[in-house]
């Protein structure tokens, strides 16, 4: 809770809660579920500290991260599993995938130049451009997406 | 405002401020009441209690709570009826007056609509 | 998608998507991530049918059901591990949930009535309120809890 | 309106509809873009736009696109050019203007703040 001391004497009552946050969640490749996540990332990015704008655009990259994953990975197959991990630290949200599909061929990330006439190649750079940190990495369970975004340090100290 | 992973913050964004007119303490509060936030919802509406005799929750801008909320609510309550001052609750929403319903207290609390109303005496 | 059809003929594009839902969640008992939890299951609701009100209320009762794990399984220990599961079909949703605390003692689900000068019990009772069946289990892994809720018949043909 | 677990729904909650407007075809377009329900979006313009020499996309309740409504959009325009049609869009809130931004459609796209001026010649 942030308290807003309009009036002395200060309110009592802000609990002292700190430490990070872990959230994971296990669904199929289904596009039906795109929107639950997307509700729970920016909440996820609101509880963290992330202001309106910052939750709206981390939302959104984690959406083309999923998105590609059903599309690519899974070839648009809905009954596939994909793990995803939201991780908030002091000043840092992380996001990681795991999926059982098609690794990505890094020839083709971001390869498409953003122009106004393709019809695609742009989830990648939304990505890119949003995030801080952008990892693809082939793992034992199959393909693992590590996304990462700092709080801007203004924000750091209230 | 200070965010979650400040050791200061608590999850659940809710803030809570308040302010003096004829005679009353408003309390003004934002956001969700749970069990993340709801201790510091009673802590600063007993709090208020204190220095006045009558206290007005605007809950306006509330768009959740929960059981531990509603149970705060009745502590104060009482805390007012033993120490005969007076408790007022205005602007609740859909939300809360849905789980005032199901808790059957909708009797009990004296509700006004609006802060204007809540000031009349 | 809901295609809204205003001006004949027909705009193409409905989707064609059903089948269940299903959506797992696995997170610690910190109260601080309640707040995620809602935003998940209000859209999960939402996307599988539910009007808003329903949603609001089936989300307060995860909610109770959530922050009485917390409270009573787990004794407040934030460092704690709640499965989740959301899962949706034909006309009915379904939330389980799993712990490893303690369990309920049957002699206190429900048992303080709804009373103006209670300060706590009333949990249970919007969670049975507003949910159509209340199943609290011991299973293997722990304490097993099943809420289900029935899409109201009116609402299964548009 | 029917729901997801019927047969005829995508899950994303998606509406569109359309009206004539001194020869312009409007369309309406409510909820959020996104791989479930993109290519409705785009199938519906398409079809619009065989009829109509001027197609308006009402962007006002779209709370929510992403780069697979971005590339309908972008679709819908070609097709609008090939054919010596016009497209504008109208009513994009934060969100949508966001994501056009972010890649650098702003300036392709004809887009007007109101229904009203997207209807100006
Ligand atoms: N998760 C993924 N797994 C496999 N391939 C991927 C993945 N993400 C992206 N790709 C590859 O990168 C390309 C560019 O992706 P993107 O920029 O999102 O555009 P688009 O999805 O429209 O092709 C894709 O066409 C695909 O070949
Ligand atoms: N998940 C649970 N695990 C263990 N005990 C529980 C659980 N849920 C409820 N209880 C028991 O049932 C009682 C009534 O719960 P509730 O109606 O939610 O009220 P309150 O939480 O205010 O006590 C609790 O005090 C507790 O003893």
């Amino acid at each position: 809770m942030s308290c807003e001391k309009q009036s002395p004497p200060e309110l009592p009552g802000c609990q002292e809660a700190n430490g990070p946050l872990d959230f994971q969640l296990r669904i199929l490749s289904d596009p039906r579920l795109l929107a639950v996540v997307r509700c729970t990332v920016a909440e996820f990015a609101a509880v963290s500290g992330f202001k309106e704008d910052q939750c709206r655009s981390i939302t959104l990259a984690v959406d083309e991260a999923l998105s590609n994953i059903i599309r690519h990975a899974y070839n648009n197959r809905r009954d596939q599993e994909i793990e995803m991990r939201l991780h908030a630290d002091i000043g840092c949200l992380e996001f990681t995938f795991v999926d059982r599909g098609e690794p990505l061929d890094r020839s083709k990330y971001c390869a498409q130049p953003l122009d106004a006439v393709a019809l695609g190649g742009r989830g990648t750079h939304l990505i890119r451009q949003i995030m801080d940190e952008v990892v693809y990495e082939r793992v034992s369970e199959g393909n693992r997406l590590r996304l990462k975004k700092y709080l801007p340090p203004a924000r750091l100290t209230p | 405002m200070t965010h979650l992973l400040d050791d200061k913050r608590d999850a659940t964004p809710m803030k809570i401020s308040t302010r003096e007119l004829n005679g009353t303490t408003i309390v003004d509060v934002t956001g969700e009441i749970d069990m993340s936030t709801s201790p510091g919802f009673r802590t600063a509406l007993l709090e208020s209690l204190k220095k006045t005799p009558r206290l007005a929750v605007n809950l306006t801008n509330v768009r959740y709570v929960d059981s531990s909320g509603i149970a705060s609510l009745v502590e104060v309550l009482k805390a007012a009826r033993i120490s005969d001052k007076r408790l007022v609750l205005f602007g609740l929403n859909e939300p809360v007056q849905e789980v005032l319903q199901l808790t059957r207290l909708t009797k009990i609390f004296e509700i006004r609509k609006t802060e204007k109303e809540a000031l009349e005496v």
